[in-house]
């Protein structure tokens, strides 16, 4: 419907005012501290923005939620773990493999579990996710066990200062990542006939098939792109936040609200949500009494999703659970 | 006009999307006992106008009036409750739902036990369980499906499907009912059948709004017929009279040019 | 009617054989029949999964060790021990339930456990109510305060770590205002609220009391609310990897005030984590973690330089004060059955008079009044420098 | 025409004669129980079906919510808490307050607060709606956290006293057990009862279609919020009987996980089958030990696999996959049609019977 995008667009530019107020009012009012705190958000930010790209990925083409994307996440972290810091492998190099052996992994998930569930409710198949997550967090904490692990930051240590705040450089390449993902996303689903052919494939299975792109396919592609994208941002962030077995948990969570608060389904509305949820919950640490912090992102969350249900830049879909 | 025997009055009523105005000033009325056809091409904003009569739309502007009162911002289930119920143009039976079951959640603005008292099944709930079932059995048995009540309802043979939607719709006992293109689908037997069942109901004093494409039965049956084109009345009267209209064999054309 | 017959026939055949099997497993059902009577039964709920798995782990590895080491010998006075452990994968509920299997099913004489405080509150009512000695690993103040006649305590509780750490600020450093930043679960919060109420008996004021979920990637907007308050000292109280990223952030926000962590860095995970940024990072720590700090050729030192090699031997790494918790509540237990016997009123009157008990962790003595075994005296603090731990004298 | 409406409601009968067969089944378990060997399952059944029948009164209500209205929540943590609380409250500050008022107590605030946050929330629909409630469920789990004053904080409450009613102490597992699941099986009548009436059926029409049950009479808005607040009072009812078995609560015990854990009950149990929840909730207790049982029942097993808590959690998420696989529907669904199946043979075969027997005369 062309009315929906010009009232999105209205009420896009009416998020961007009201973060920016709060942005604004902020380093007016605590000047270097307080963009300090708004650079640990777009830092966490990002990290959360690259997790619910991959959520959005599978949505847009299932309309599952993939509860194990965290865990493609963890992955990340510790397959670089174990290449670059105990196997001693460059770091590119290291990276790649990563990258590849978790999108084999995610493929093969799919293939595994999720294929053959193909005309099964979606909570079934949620549920499904649910198991793969315990499954991959249980073989996790098997192969590397319970302590968190340290993967060296990619260019040193050496904090970026920055008006009297500072950033490390790990965070620069979380930005750079977060951009070229988010890119490489939308252009693929907007751009490439594979890509639209599996948006349509979503909603009309029948229609899709027509373009000549199947569901299987589709589910197939998009689980992994999920798992790469998954894949690259732990092993991006894993200087920042150490790799843990369990750490997919959290990030599964952070991911998931942020699809939501952005849109589900769309990857510049995953930037969008991940962006704020990391914002409002440094800028709401900085404020409030930080045991809190948390509780106010999601009250946030809820919020906006009352005005606006289907998120910032989703579109409105009646799905039925 | 005579007011008394007026059921629904719709009075300048305009839905517009955004900038698209989907319905302009549109008013007519449906007087007690008539079946009136709402017709045009596709996208002319027919069921667009089912939508804002049954509360599932607000209209823009104007105003909506059932037996008198207005019903413009109340739920679709208060209109239901006030006598006025709807089919749909894709049948929404509900899933792993009886064929009489079906039926019987159309009884539900008719009872009242709630969950309370269903939950503990007190004498009230159970006297009028037993009420809604004998009722929906006749009205099975009015449209011909009694035979077919235990069966879930999605696996009947589309025809039947559509009666079944009918049937749900009539146990609401409704003074008016607006129906959604009933015959699409249908095949000329069943579509006869159709026919002979609503004039059988119109007879019993209901009073029918329909949308239809097969002109052979809305020639047939109607006795008003309102033409809309692009969100706006181009014509209305009898039959015979619409059928020779310049402006509708237009509109019917132009779109297929 | 004949159809309605019908239609309970089939449930009621199922029911009778139901009932049919009940009786008949009266019948021929083997009684639990105790073949290993001469086998003293301990059990030991520990958070071998979850959050609270890296203490359960080390825990479960020196208990086995113990078990393996008593049946190599003697025993206890000739009876084999057995240590039956079970996960309670940092859930309460299933502690509760791992607790209550343990005393009703597996009829242990005696327990150990729980690994973290909120699991070993929700085992103390069934300890209780079985009279079951309980000889806990966690460090909470609420287990043992007030005293429950059953429940003991191995590990120094957070009071004696907050004693060393508040002796450190006024001693060492002579800081008269810090800034405590701690981990928003129950450890974390546990110790933040003693040491916030302790500090200004001690001259101190507490200029910001800040926390973290523990698993938050970046703690800067609250190191920059601490350094905009005079604080000359940072109290981190959490357990990994919290306290690293504080490291990490502090170095980043170039904060030089020192940072002194809980006993829930005592590992070397933290030093990992934290890299060059965990130089400097004062904490208490049991003394075994540098059994130089002992005097040589004291029992206690040759007990933790034979635990130390044992434990180094068998699972290819140092043990962690969780290990020395888990062994010296085995030790406890058993050395009470050693000279007291096994029924439970003996074990608990047995391990309730301890006294110089040589342990790992230290020297215990419990009392009517006394369920912590250990004091203050019994920990160190320590310093890391240069990747490597130091004693502070 | 009266054949037709006297053979309708069989699927009713035969609910109510499973409730009746599985009461009696239920509460023989108890005898049954002290004669399994210990070394077969490594359990306290009683003491573990204490539990099981705790979180069946959450994931009942949670069946009624999510299997028959079709409106997820990821949240139902929040209200176990807020009944745990509320009755674990009471019970140590006001000294002699009756248990039993303290149950009904979390019951009825539970709901109360279901109310008012589902009058809001339900309006969103699908994936934004499990968002919500489990923002909401977060939120409830850091207020359990932060608001020492009133419960404790991370530390919790301790000394709950035990469930107390018409002078009777239900201090022992074995007595809470028949508390426990009498309240099952009475919450189980209830939504039979429910789901087989107007009401129920105004349920599922909304879970088909919103649009067309609205368009059929059924005020929607209010049937969600009502099925709701009656899902979070089974919740809060439950989390009441849980501090009171328990004696001791903290925040650990309503964490997202343990909500996930009621949703996957219902689901792997069977979504909109009334024994859904109550299969899904056995299942999932008796799994574990089933599989930390298994090394014992298959000795040959590679000595890697022996230690037992690696593996636990990996045979168990891969379980849980298979059975989603196998039983997309539940197992609830499965066990049905292989009932089902057994009574079709049997009638048949008492068909074949009575046949003969007419033959013979």
């Amino acid at each position: 419907m062309r009315m929906g995008d010009r009232n999105q667009v209205r009420l896009l530019w009416g998020a961007a005012a009201l973060v920016a107020v709060v942005v604004v009012f902020t380093l007016i009012y605590k000047g270097s501290t307080g963009l300090q705190w708004i650079l640990s958000g777009l830092t966490v930010g990002s990290i959360y923005a690259l997790v619910a790209m991959g959520f959005s990925v599978i949505y847009s083409s299932t309309r599952v939620i993939n509860f194990a994307q965290g865990e493609f996440t963890m992955l990340g972290g510790m397959m670089m773990f174990t290449l670059c810091t105990r196997g001693g492998l460059p770091l590119w190099l290291g990276f790649l493999l990563t990258v590849g052996i978790v999108t084999l992994l995610g493929a093969g998930f799919e293939r595994a579990a999720i294929h053959p569930l193909k005309d099964q409710s979606v909570i079934t198949v949620i549920i499904v996710t649910i198991g793969l997550a315990i499954f991959i967090r249980a073989l996790a904490k098997w192969i590397w066990g319970t302590d968190p692990v340290k993967v060296a930051s990619f260019t040193g240590d050496k904090p970026l200062r920055f008006f009297g705040a500072s950033i490390v450089p790990q965070s620069l390449w979380v930005f750079g990542l977060t951009l070229i993902a988010v890119v490489l996303v939308f252009a693929f689903f907007n751009r490439t006939l594979l890509g639209k052919g599996m948006r349509a494939a979503a909603d009309n299975p029948d229609a899709a098939s027509l373009v000549g792109v199947s569901a299987s396919t589709s589910s197939l592609v998009a689980w992994s792109i999920a798992a790469a994208v998954g894949a690259a941002a732990g092993a991006v962030i894993a200087p920042i936040n150490f790799a843990a077995y369990d750490a997919g948990a959290m990030l599964g969570l952070k991911g998931f609200s942020a699809a939501v608060l952005g849109g589900l389904g769309s990857a510049p509305g995953a930037v969008v949500g991940g962006l704020m949820l990391g914002v409002l919950e440094m800028i709401t640490a900085g404020f409030a009494p930080s045991g809190y912090k948390d509780a106010v992102a999601f009250l946030i969350l809820i919020l906006v999703l009352l005005i606006r249900p289907q998120g910032l830049l989703g579109k409105p879909a009646d799905v039925k659970v | 006009m005579m007011v008394a025997d007026t059921l629904l009055q719709i009075r300048e009523v305009t839905k517009r999307f955004g900038g698209l105005a989907a319905l302009k000033d549109v008013s007519f009325d449906v007087t007690v006992g008539e079946i009136k056809a709402m017709i045009g091409p596709n996208g002319a904003g027919k069921t667009t106008m089912f939508d804002v009569l049954t509360g599932i739309l607000h209209p823009t502007a104007g105003d909506v009036m059932l037996k008198g009162e207005s019903i413009v911002g109340l739920r679709p289930d208060q209109i239901t409750a006030m006598g006025m119920i709807r089919t749909f143009q894709t049948i929404q039976l509900f899933e792993g739902m009886t064929a009489l079951e079906n039926v019987m959640v159309g009884c539900h603005c008719r009872t009242a036990c709630g969950f309370a008292s269903s939950g503990l099944r007190q004498p009230a709930a159970r006297r009028e369980e037993k009420d809604i079932r004998e009722k929906s059995m006749d009205v099975l048995k009015d449209v011909g499906l009694a035979t077919r009540a235990g069966e879930i309802g999605t696996n009947l043979p589309y025809g039947q499907q559509r009666m079944l939607e009918l049937a749900r719709a009539l146990a609401s006992e409704p003074d008016i009912i607006l129906l959604d293109e009933p015959a699409a689908g249908l095949n000329q037997y069943e579509t006869g059948e159709l026919a002979g069942l609503l004039v059988r109901f119109r007879e019993r004093g209901l009073t029918i709004l329909i949308v239809e494409h097969d002109m052979g039965l809305v020639m047939q049956i109607s006795d008003e017929i309102v033409v809309l084109d692009y969100g706006e009345i181009i014509a209305r009267g009898a039959p015979q009279d619409v059928q020779n209209d310049p402006r509708v064999i237009e509109a019917y054309l132009g779109i297929e040019a | 009617m004949a159809q309605k017959i019908l239609r309970w026939k089939l449930p009621i055949a199922l029911f009778c054989v139901l009932v049919a099997a009940t009786l008949g497993s009266m019948g021929c059902g083997t009684q639990k029949v105790d073949t290993s009577k001469s086998v003293y039964k301990i059990g030991a709920v520990l958070s071998l999964s979850g959050p609270a798995a890296p203490l359960g782990q080390p825990e479960q590895n020196s208990l086995k060790m113990l078990e393996s080491q008593l049946n190599a010998g003697a025993g206890v006075n000739g009876h084999k021990v057995q240590f039956i452990i079970e996960d309670d994968q940092s859930d309460p509920a299933k502690a509760t339930a791992a607790i209550t299997l343990l005393i009703n099913q597996e009829g242990v004489s005696a327990m150990i456990g729980s690994s973290s405080t909120g699991a070993t509150l929700a085992m103390v009512p069934v300890a209780q109510s079985t009279q079951t000695t309980l000889v806990c690993c966690a460090a909470g103040t609420a287990i043992t305060k007030p005293v429950n006649k059953y429940i003991f305590r191995t590990p120094p509780t957070d009071s004696m770590a907050i004693d060393k750490v508040l002796g450190y600020l006024t001693g060492t450093l002579k800081a008269t205002k810090i800034a405590i930043l701690h981990d928003a679960n129950a450890y974390g919060v546990g110790g933040a609220t003693e040491l916030a109420a302790k500090a200004p008996t001690k001259g101190i004021t507490v200029t910001a009391n800040e926390s973290y979920g523990t698993t938050d990637t970046d703690m800067t907007p609250q190191l920059t609310k601490i350094q905009a308050t005079p604080a000359q000292a940072l109290v981190v109280w959490g357990t990994n990897p919290g306290p690293a990223t504080i490291a990490k952030n502090m170095q980043q926000l170039a904060m030089k005030i020192p940072f002194i962590g809980s006993n829930g860095i005592a590992n070397k995970t933290f030093i990992t984590l934290a890299g060059s940024a965990a130089n400097g990072v004062a904490f208490p720590g049991g003394n075994m973690l540098i059994p130089s700090s002992i005097t040589a050729g004291t029992p206690w030192r040759n007990a933790v330089d034979k635990f130390t090699t044992d434990y180094t031997t068998a699972y290819g790494k140092a043990p962690d004060t969780f290990a020395a918790h888990g062994w010296d509540a085995g030790t406890i237990l058993t050395t009470a059955m050693k000279t007291a016997g096994t029924s439970k009123a003996q074990i608990q009157t047995a391990v309730q008079a301890t006294k110089g008990l040589v342990g790992i962790d230290g020297i215990y003595n419990y009392s009517a009044t006394n369920h912590d075994g250990l004091t203050s005296a019994d920990l160190i603090m320590i310093k890391i420098v240069n990747g490597a731990w130091t004693q502070i004298k | 025409m009266d054949k037709q409406l006297a053979r309708l409601p069989d699927a009713e009968s035969r609910n109510y004669r499973t409730l009746a067969i599985s009461t009696a089944f239920i509460l023989l378990i108890p005898v049954w129980a002290r004669f399994i060997p210990g070394d077969v399952l490594h359990i306290d059944i009683v003491n573990v079906m204490v539990l099981a029948g705790i979180y069946a009164c959450v994931v009942v209500g949670l069946n009624l919510l999510v299997g028959y209205a079709g409106q997820i929540s990821l949240g139902h943590a929040a209200f176990f808490g807020i009944g745990a609380y509320t009755t674990a409250i009471l019970c140590t500050r006001i000294h002699g307050f009756p248990t039993w008022l303290g149950v009904l107590a979390g019951t009825a605030l539970s709901g109360a607060i279901g109310w008012l946050v589902g009058k809001p929330v339900l309006r969103l629909k699908g994936h934004y709606l499990a968002m919500a409630t489990l923002g909401l469920g977060e939120i409830a789990f850091i207020l359990f956290q932060q608001l020492k004053w009133l419960t404790g904080g991370t530390v919790g409450i301790l000394n709950i006293p035990p469930l107390s009613m018409f002078g009777l102490k239900f201090d022992t597992d074995l007595k809470l057990y028949f508390v426990v699941w009498i309240i099952v099986m009475a919450l189980m009548l209830l939504s039979i009862n429910l789901i087989r009436s107007r009401v129920g059926r105004g349920l599922r029409a909304l879970h088909s279609s919103e649009v067309a049950a609205d368009a059929m009479g059924v005020n929607t808005s209010t049937y969600k919020v009502q099925v709701f607040v009656l899902s979070a009072a089974f919740a809060g009812l439950g989390g009441a009987l849980f501090a009171h078995f328990q004696k001791y609560v903290n925040p650990e015990s309503f964490v997202l996980a343990i909500s996930i854990m009621f949703i996957t009950m219902v689901v792997v149990g069977g979504m909109g089958n009334i024994w859904g929840g109550l299969i899904g909730v056995l299942l999932l207790t008796f799994l574990p030990p089933v599989i930390q049982a298994l090394p014992q029942w298959l000795p040959g097993l590679p000595s890697g696999l022996q230690n037992f808590s690696n593996y636990e959690l990996v045979l168990y998420g891969l379980l849980l996959i298979l059975f989603m696989m196998f039983l997309p529907k539940g197992v609830a669904d499965g066990l049905g049609r292989a009932a089902d199946f057994t009574e079709v043979r049997a009638r048949r075969l008492g068909d074949r019977r009575k046949a003969k027997r007419l033959e013979g005369r």
